[in-house]
């Protein structure tokens, strides 16, 4: 099984659960942004109550909490996007 | 017209914005509209009073989605001219200024419908983020309804 | 709020307008959004190249059609707090701003659709007229289509 | 026949048709608003331009030109209204 180790940026609620603002992980890479999730939940038990809230951007681009292989190469920045509230 | 060319003018500052500013960013000879709009910071929230603001951004990416907004702008309203967005970051006073949207074009219609379609879009789309700082009270991380 | 009662803002003046100005005029603590309309000269009209134009009015009726425009905003919109609109008498050169409309109001979505109600019905009810100078030809006075 | 001496003010393209931009007529005071513009044509043939665009304004409230009386008083206000271009 491939791994890839990817930066993980924490936003908004989900940087003040985990009291980070980023972090590097080593996952698989064929992995599914739900279990990405789960991952994460498992290092930061408290990221749970975003999980209803939350979707990931992958590359700079949005992907929702879902059975989809991310795809991820070495050095992808996985970005946790609480709900917005810009504006 | 190769000189008038339509600019995507896009800043995310903790500086504090100006509607002068933005106005005459999008300025241009040939158009006879300019339509602003400026999301400011309110002094309450269900009965709290909010002292100020905190906002903060995946800057770029969300440089990135404000770009894919005024390409959607540029294909919804061909005439636009010049879009300017610009969106404050860190922390913003009661009263002041988090967001202006200002688009020109030669006829009023389109850069008001665009203005309207800038700012719902940017508060669906763009990665970031407000936390209000109350008098008294947690401060509270929002979120946008629509 | 008493203290915080909803102001019309009515300026006809042959000084240049600002958008700041106006912005702050309809600054308030409790609104969370200003929607601004600024109308500029446009340099051209039908292939003919626009040196300025001149703007009269009948002053005492334009300052009452302006002033019945904000009480039907106020009615359609009644959450609409502060309403500023500017027009620009006299020469207004290119580019320029002739009208500004303002209207603060709590959520964007009323200051927005009420600063469009306001331009359109400005220039289907307001007496002021304008007067093209070309760059050759004889001056025109303009007619709004709308 | 009541009479009444009204100020009449000319804007925009009727100033400069009638090269005024006030004058005092004494005209019936149960004119209509259509008999009032003949009159006004009358006295200023270059009006005729603007006969199928014009309305009037009496004491700051337009009135269209027809058949209906204007009730005019003394010392009344009535302006020429050529199309509109504000904004």
């Amino acid at each position: 099984m491939n791994t890839e180790q990817v930066s993980v940026l924490y936003f908004a609620k989900s940087a003040e659960l985990t009291g980070l603002k980023a972090e590097n992980i080593t996952v698989p890479s064929n992995i599914t942004s739900l279990q990405l999730w789960q991952d994460l939940e498992t290092r930061h038990p408290r990221l749970s109550v975003l999980r209803d809230q939350v979707v990931l951007a992958v590359r700079q681009e949005y992907v929702p909490l879902c059975a989809q292989p991310l795809s991820l190469r070495e050095g992808d920045e996985v970005a946790i996007i609480p709900p917005l509230s810009g504006g | 017209m190769a000189a008038d060319q339509g600019q995507d003018l896009i800043t995310l500052t903790t500086d504090k914005l100006s509607a002068d500013g933005v106005s005459e960013s999008v300025t241009c000879p040939s158009c006879g509209a300019i339509s602003l709009f400026i999301g400011t910071t309110r002094d309450n929230f269900e009965g709290k009073k909010v002292i100020r603001l905190e906002y903060e951004a995946y800057i770029p990416m969300a440089e990135s989605e404000l770009r894919k907004i005024c390409s959607d702008i540029r294909t919804k309203w061909p005439s636009v001219r010049h879009i300017c967005i610009q969106h404050r970051l860190g922390v913003v006073p009661v009263t002041e200024a988090s967001v202006i949207i200002g688009i020109s074009s030669p006829h009023r219609s389109e850069s008001l419908e665009a203005v309207k379609y800038g700012i719902d879009t940017l508060k669906a789309t763009v990665p970031i983020w407000k936390k209000e700082i109350y008098e008294s009270g947690q401060p509270c991380w929002k979120e946008n309804k629509e």
